[in-house]
């Protein structure tokens, strides 16, 4: 989320699309209806399904799963053929004017620079032009044809609304209708939040998805203002906090990035991190970078890191491909690559897709580790529970350890909150049996591999016996030891580069990320929660509910990253001048000799306006980019593919149908059904009584949903002869569900390139462990393959068969 | 008064017996009835162990007063048809309530106040009974719907109210009418509350109709 | 248990005497649930659920969100869904929690045979009081909105308390509490009817022409109200009853025959008595003994002498 | 026989003995102030603030347990509900929420650790020792075996592919961090964690 939960009270319209927050996240949903009813804000929802978000949106329109950018290119051809865009904001804070390179070009679906054999391109055409001091060209007047606004122009121009109609199945009218309303917010003091989730990420479009609709978002200087912003509605409690702090193949904390193996020497590392400024004037906090990676290697290994052995970047893994993500590793699984997997509080079995692939995946470990307060059906795939499971245990030969681990409620910590507040938790009872935490889980394995490296050597031990463990008990290190670890502490007198004077003596805790120093001074495990645990305290257990303007910042609740600031690129809430676009809201102010308001400043508080330094400051241009430069897999503008499981052709370039660049692994595309046999659209979904997996665990949550079924339309409950509540077998090329249907108004055919074309609805959180009713999981269906980008994998669009079948025996 | 030497059977045992079985089950009937009707009977509750114990035992008892009463409208039917000269008794009811029968045409077995009780209670009995099934809550309560049940409350009540009244002037009439009780509880009446109260009976057994067993020397 | 002060309760069932009026200035308390602001999460009944400490045995799906499917005794509060297709032949999804609707004038209360085992509240909420109730189910039949439940098994009446336990400590009731969405309110009567006409105007606003306050003067007023899109229509709303009252039938079964039958019966009795006053027994004379034997005489000889029958 | 003033008695004498029992307080009457509402459950309980382990909104959330932390009371948790003070959730909680209380005793919670070996049909319980020495060893000859300290063209890389870990989405950011250091400290690049799903 760029801004907070309660920001979204600010809003004067607020589009829910991509996500369903009032089901997902009913308590920040309050936000929404705290707009409506406080600023008169109306709701959008644009949703396969009549939602319950839907069931109290001012506005509804229907949209074929896995088409949105077509309907948000739609969107954006609207605003600039009405010029319904707001072009101060436009012209100083987004790339608009900047002029990209001569030989960028598209056709016929593809960018240039595409490579057939390799299924990737070559971005280098994809950049701006730069001048002879390395900035980069920008005509204002917006006149240059290969100005960004005009290439943008020009790329969304096929999206006419009858071409979105065509494509999204939204009825014309319907479409018409929401860009009127969107449009309405190009005002200064008018804004639109977007509220999405996994119903944009969980496709193999799904970064470009979000990417559209920021781009709407910027057009319309929504970005950086009270009540806008987009926001990501994330999942899990922690799940901020875990990417933050870098638990995913190619990260390390803060964002930092994992050596690849090119990036031979610290060095070279460096040197493709420290992006310089593309424009005059502009600072690029990545020229800091340097300071992060050390100050994160003195974290980890201590004296053994010193500058002479590159801070110990050697020891640090080092990437031979872009990701080693869940696809990847069930595919390496299966390949008979891997020989053990630890699944901390992770349930891949049931989450991840082609539930059969995840099972044979696992009967070919050596062994798999599960730590988990709850019994999880990974943790029992080797287990027989029928058709939901079935398994020949003797014929499985993995070593299977289930590990007890306690839950919120029994230890101290911090949680990330999707507003990226850290907020410290209290212990509140024992775990029952032998249970015991994550932290002592993974101290007693780590104790046991560096005796066992002591005593008997082996390969490359170096980072194992070095790594730094000074907890007063290292058995069960205190949470707050940790947390003061990633706020960083000075590790000798830091001094005043200027005055030599000595501003932080050695073993303090650091006030903030600017302290620290690429010279080894300085250690701290993850720099953008430095400031989290100062010497004043534990800042993330702070209580001050204080909203100073209520206007949904409460800047002493807890802490939030980077430097407490909450609302993200604020600087961008303020004209030129430094005037709040929205003078009734404003985020921040120039006051003639600094910024004050509400919220921290993006940058340096006496940065002055006329300094020209852009709001987006992560951004070597400093500003928000309608054109993405090389940073997309598939191209700098978004463009409409269909699900690598489609009922139709890409009507605009059928040759190209699919996302060019998607990885696929040869045995998951030959598990891709055809709409000869499926087909159906089917989306996943989670409902509001549960959680995942987990709730199906807890009485009340399996009381409240009892039992797997899916939701079909009446048209096609009628074809198919179901009956409300009857047994339907639906089956995808990779498996078979065998639940009950709901027939429901909800779901309409939409009208796809003139035929028919109907939703099947799989909810996903039945399996065969918990109290609720036994299920088979929605991922018995689901295809292995993940958006190009980021490896999410495509549940939200795929293609089924819906039989009527009878009730299973066991029933 | 000089006793008579010889008395005429009025209630066999079995007559006996089923008849206070019947009266035993109307009146813990009435009471535990009367408890959860109104509120300042709600103290009649106590003698069954509490509002729980009487809604649970009332319907049982009922099951047994229905199937008590079957016995004896099987007993009892025939000598209760109503007859052409009921009517005529019925327009002289005045001198029986006045103490003067004399004045009243005579009576075979049964009067038609007796005929009357017996009857009502035959239809009231059954309405009790099946609206009673209605709210019986622990197995019925589901199977009819609220509207039903609401007006098989009421018909229960009212029932529940006739039959009671009935039930009134049935003993107070057997205390009124001297040596009534002893036909039901000893069996046999005089041939003087015969002569006084069903003269034409008295003819009958006399004339051997009702068989000879039922006159019989005095105990 | 903790004695309520007597004066706390205005009404109590099966109870003929005049309750206390000391205090009469408490102040009425209400649950407002706005339905347009509903999203039919189950968090109230999930809370509900939680606090009361009620677990239903888990059930089937049953060709809706509705679950469980009905009240029950563990069941004191339920989200009921309707897919309606309104005049535009726009889908609305119209979701309404269903619980006891604390009537002013409880058709439960007046039902009720058991003394005391229902009670109203000087803040207005009616509840029931286990220990006393017997389990006949009149409640079932007085109550116009089909709330209360009996148990199979402890034969004890159920519902929402509106979470007395709590509100008796100065906290709002569980469901209130949690409501994500700000769909249930709680406070006073008045404040609650302000707030009310408020929702209402919003909603006009957004074009339900007929938004309205659902507070039923057939029962005297609820101290559970809605707001609904469509006021006129309530029936929508999973048979929200457009017209609710004590029904007719159990008005006079616990209204005018109660008197009735206790003068009836006492009237019945007294003729008796005055009857025996006035009149005395009937009793068998000497001569009608004379005669009875003369006729068993005339017509049989000397009995024989015989037991007792 | 005729019947006497005193039969007549008898007749109603059963409700005479109805009405000495309500005196005795088997009616109404006497105990017309015993109406009750259920003791608050919550006053002596121990309050500890928390946060919703399931989505991230991340309420704030009351979790009350039963004792006062005496050294004999063994503290139980008894109720949960949303913090008041939370700026964003305000005291409300969701389905899932409002049911915290079941998930933190569900009958499926983990109380021992269990090992089911090769080919096993069950899982049997086994001590913590024999739980993390066994993966101990079993990572360890993993990782001697097929750990990769250079690729082909010569480059140091130090990467251990054959063993891989999926962390977790609700434990707290300094198990996180603990966890990240010990994966990667072993060269572990099969890593990662719920994000997508």
């Amino acid at each position: 989320m760029t801004n907070t939960w309660q920001d979204i009270r600010n809003a004067n319209l607020v589009i829910v699309m991509g996500g369903n927050a009032a089901e997902a996240h009913p308590c920040g949903f309050k936000w929404v209806i705290e707009a409506k009813i406080e600023n008169g804000a109306k709701l959008v929802v644009v949703d396969p399904r009549f939602t319950r978000t839907a069931s109290v949106a001012d506005y509804y329109a229907p949209i074929r799963p896995g088409t949105d950018i077509a309907f948000l290119s739609g969107v954006m051809r609207y605003l600039l053929e009405k010029d319904a865009i707001q072009h101060e904001y436009v012209r100083a804070y987004t790339n608009a004017s900047l002029i990209v390179k001569d030989g960028f070009g598209f056709q016929d679906g593809l960018f240039s620079g595409y490579s057939e054999e390799t299924r990737s391109y070559d971005k280098s055409s994809w950049d701006y032009e730069l001048d002879e001091q390395g900035y980069a060209k920008s005509d204002d007047t917006w006149q240059h044809p290969r100005c960004v606004i005009n290439l943008l122009r020009q790329h969304v121009a096929r999206y006419t609304p009858e071409t979105v109609s065509r494509i999204c199945g939204t009825p014309q009218d319907k479409f018409l209708h929401i860009c009127e309303l969107i449009a309405a917010t190009a005002a200064p003091d008018k804004a639109m939040t977007s509220l999405f989730a996994l119903g944009w990420t969980q496709h193999s479009v799904g970064a470009q998805n979000i990417r559209s609709m920021a781009m709407i978002q910027l057009l319309l200087g929504n970005i950086g203002v009270a009540g806008g912003g987009m926001n990501a509605l994330r999942g899990h409690s922690n799940i901020q906090g875990l990417t933050d702090v870098g638990l995913l193949s190619n990260q390390m904390p803060g964002y930092l990035n994992l050596p690849l193996d090119k990036e031979t020497s610290f060095d070279e590392y460096m040197r493709t991190k420290q992006f310089k400024p593309l424009r005059p004037g502009q600072i690029s906090y990545w020229q800091n970078t340097r300071k992060f990676v050390v100050s994160l290697q003195k974290a980890l290994w201590g004296d053994a890191a010193t500058k002479d052995n590159d801070w110990c970047y050697d020891w640090l893994p080092k990437l031979d491909v872009p990701l080693y993500d869940i696809i990847r590793a069930f595919e390496m699984m299966n390949n008979g690559q891997m020989g053990g997997y630890i699944c901390q509080g992770f349930n891949p079995l049931q989450a991840f897709p082609d539930r059969g692939k995840i099972r044979r995946g696992l009967s070919k470990l050596k062994f798999l580790v599960t730590m988990d307060p709850l019994d999880t059906e990974t943790s029992r795939f080797w287990q027989d529970f029928g058709p939901q499971n079935p398994a020949d245990s003797a014929a499985i030969q993995t070593e299977v350890f289930q590990l007890p681990t306690t839950c919120f409620a029994e230890e101290n910590g911090s949680l990330v909150n999707s507003a990226r507040w850290l907020q410290w938790h209290w212990k509140a009872a024992d775990a029952p049996g032998e249970a015991q935490s994550d932290i002592w889980i993974m101290a007693g394995l780590f104790h046991r591999l560096r005796e066992l490296y002591r005593k008997e050597g082996g390969a490359f031990p170096d980072p194992i016996l070095n790594l730094t463990w000074k907890y007063t008990d290292p058995v069960d290190p205190d949470p707050e030891e940790l947390a003061k670890e990633m706020n960083g502490r000075a590790l000798a007198d830091l001094e005043d580069p200027a005055t030599k004077a000595v501003v932080t003596k050695a073993g303090t805790l650091l006030d903030g990320f600017a302290q620290l120093r690429d010279d080894g001074s300085t250690a701290s495990g993850c720099w953008i929660f430095s400031g989290c645990f100062t010497e004043k305290g534990n800042q993330m257990a702070r209580r001050d509910a204080t909203d100073p303007r209520e206007q949904g910042i409460a800047p002493n609740w807890a802490w939030a990253w980077p430097a407490n600031r909450r609302i993200l690129y604020n600087r961008a809430s303020a004209d030129l001048d430094g005037k709040p676009w929205n003078p009734a809201k404003p985020v921040i102010a120039w006051n003639g000799s600094k910024w004050v308001g509400i919220d921290v400043p993006d940058y340096t508080p006496t940065t002055k306006p006329s300094d020209s330094v852009g709001p987006f400051i992560m951004n070597a241009e400093g500003m928000g980019r309608l054109f993405a430069r090389d940073m997309m897999a598939e191209g700098p503008f978004p463009e409409h593919y269909e699900p690598l499981e489609s009922p139709v052709e890409n009507v605009l370039h059928p040759k190209v149908s699919h996302n060019p660049v998607a990885r696929v692994f040869d045995d998951d595309r030959a598990a891709f059904g055809s709409p000869k046999n499926f087909p159906y659209v089917a989306t996943t979904y989670r409902l509001t009584e549960h959680f995942h997996f987990w709730t199906k665990h807890a009485l009340i949550n399996a009381i409240l949903q009892p039992e797997e079924f899916v939701e079909i339309g009446e048209a096609l409950a009628r074809e198919k002869g179901i009956a409300q509540g009857g047994w339907v077998k639906v089956s995808s090329k990779r498996g078979v569900v065998v639940c009950k249907a709901y027939v429901t108004k909800r779901i309409k055919p939409l009208t796809v390139d003139g035929r028919p074309t109907h939703v099947v609805g799989v909810p996903l959180h039945w399996g065969f462990t918990g109290q609720a009713r036994k299920g088979y999981g929605a991922n018995t269906l689901t295809p292995s393959v993940g958006d190009a980008n980021t490896q999410t994998p495509e549940f939200k669009a795929f293609l089924v068969n819906v039989e009527k079948t009878s009730a299973p025996m066991t029933a | 008064m000089s006793r008579p030497k010889t008395v005429i059977v009025r209630y066999t045992t079995a007559n006996r017996v089923n008849h206070w079985i019947t009266a035993i089950c109307f009146v813990l009937l009435m009471l535990s009835g009367l408890s959860m009707f109104h509120p300042m009977l709600f103290f009649l509750s106590g003698l069954f162990g509490g509002g729980q114990w009487t809604r649970a035992v009332h319907p049982w008892i009922g099951v047994v007063l229905l199937v008590s009463y079957l016995g004896l409208i099987v007993q009892f039917w025939r000598e209760n048809l109503w007859h052409r000269d009921d009517v005529a008794w019925l327009k002289a009811a005045r001198f029986v309530i006045a103490n003067e029968e004399e004045g009243a045409p005579p009576v075979g077995r049964n009067n038609a106040g007796q005929k009357a009780v017996f009857w009502s209670m035959a239809l009231l009995i059954p309405v009790l009974f099946f609206s009673g099934l209605v709210i019986w809550e622990v197995y019925f309560g589901d199977t009819t719907s609220i509207p039903v049940q609401r007006a098989a409350a009421l018909i229960h009540s009212v029932a529940a109210i006739a039959a009671i009244i009935i039930w009134i002037t049935h003993v107070y009439a057997a205390i009124w009418v001297r040596d009534s009780v002893r036909a039901m509880t000893q069996g046999y009446v005089t041939p003087g509350w015969a002569w006084r109260h069903h003269r034409k009976w008295l003819a009958e057994v006399a004339s051997g109709q009702h068989g000879k067993h039922v006159v019989r020397k005095r105990p | 248990m903790s004695d309520l002060q007597s004066q706390d309760y205005v009404r109590r069932s099966a109870s003929t005497m005049t309750p206390p009026k000391a205090r009469s200035h408490e102040d009425q308390v209400a649950k407002l649930i706005d339905v347009s602001r509903c999203i039919g999460c189950k968090a109230c009944q999930s809370a509900c659920m939680e606090w009361n400490d009620l677990r239903q045995e888990i059930g089937h799906f049953e060709g809706s969100y509705e679950n469980p499917s009905d009240l029950s005794p563990d069941v004191w509060t339920l989200m009921k869904f309707a897919e309606y297709e309104n005049e535009q032949g726009n889908l609305e999804w119209l979701i309404r929690k269903d619980g006891c609707m604390h009537c002013e004038d409880p058709g439960c209360l007046k039902a009720c045979p058991a003394p005391g085992a229902i009670v109203q509240y000087a803040n207005g909420i009616v509840d029931f009081i286990s220990d006393k109730c017997i389990g006949c189910g009149y409640c079932v039949k007085g109550c116009p909105f089909d709330i209360p439940r009996i148990s199979k098994t402890d034969h004890k009446s159920y519902k929402c308390t509106l979470c007395s336990d709590r509100v008796s400590v100065g906290l709002e009731p569980a469901c209130v509490k949690a409501c994500p969405t700000g769909a249930i309110m709680f406070g006073s009567k008045s404040d609650m009817k302000d707030w009310a006409g408020e929702r209402i105007e919003d909603l006009k606003s957004r074009g339900f022409d007929k938004a309205g306050l659902y507070d039923p003067p057939e029962v005297g007023g609820t101290h559970v109200m809605y707001v609904l899109h469509h006021a006129d229509k309530p029936s929508l709303y999973s048979g929200l009853p457009d017209k609710p009252r004590i029904s007719p039938v159990v008005g006079a079964w616990k209204g005018i025959l109660k008197p009735l039958a206790l003068v009836g019966i006492g009237l019945a009795a007294l003729a008796g008595l005055f009857h025996w006053v006035t009149e005395g027994p009937n009793e068998v004379t000497e001569d009608d003994e004379a005669e009875g034997a003369r006729v068993l005489g005339e017509s049989k000889p000397e009995p024989e002498t015989e037991t007792t029958p | 026989m005729s019947l006497t003033r005193r039969e007549f008695i008898k007749f109603t004498g059963l409700g005479l003995a109805a009405s000495s029992l309500g005196m005795l307080g088997f009616g109404a009457s006497g105990e017309a102030q015993a109406a009750a509402v259920r003791p608050f459950k919550l006053t002596h309980a121990t309050e500890t603030r928390n946060t919703c382990t399931y989505c991230s909104v991340a309420c704030g959330i009351l979790i009350y347990s039963m004792g006062d932390r005496a050294k004999n009371a063994r503290s139980n948790i008894i109720h949960i509900e949303g913090d008041p003070d939370h700026p964003v959730n305000r005291g409300t909680l969701c389905p899932k929420g409002s049911a915290l209380l079941d998930v933190v005793h569900a009958p499926t919670r983990l109380k021992a650790p269990r090992y089911r070996p090769p080919g096993g049909t069950e899982f049997k319980e086994v001590s913590w020792d024999f739980a993390l020495d066994r993966i101990a060893r079993l990572m360890k000859d993993e990782r001697d075996k097929h750990f990769t300290a250079r690729n082909a063209a010569g480059t140091t890389v130090n990467r251990w592919t054959s063993v891989g870990m999926l962390a977790a989405s609700a434990s707290s950011s300094e198990t996180a961090y603990l966890t990240w250091k010990v994966a990667r400290s072993l060269g572990m690049v099969v890593f990662d964690n719920q994000a997508r799903v």
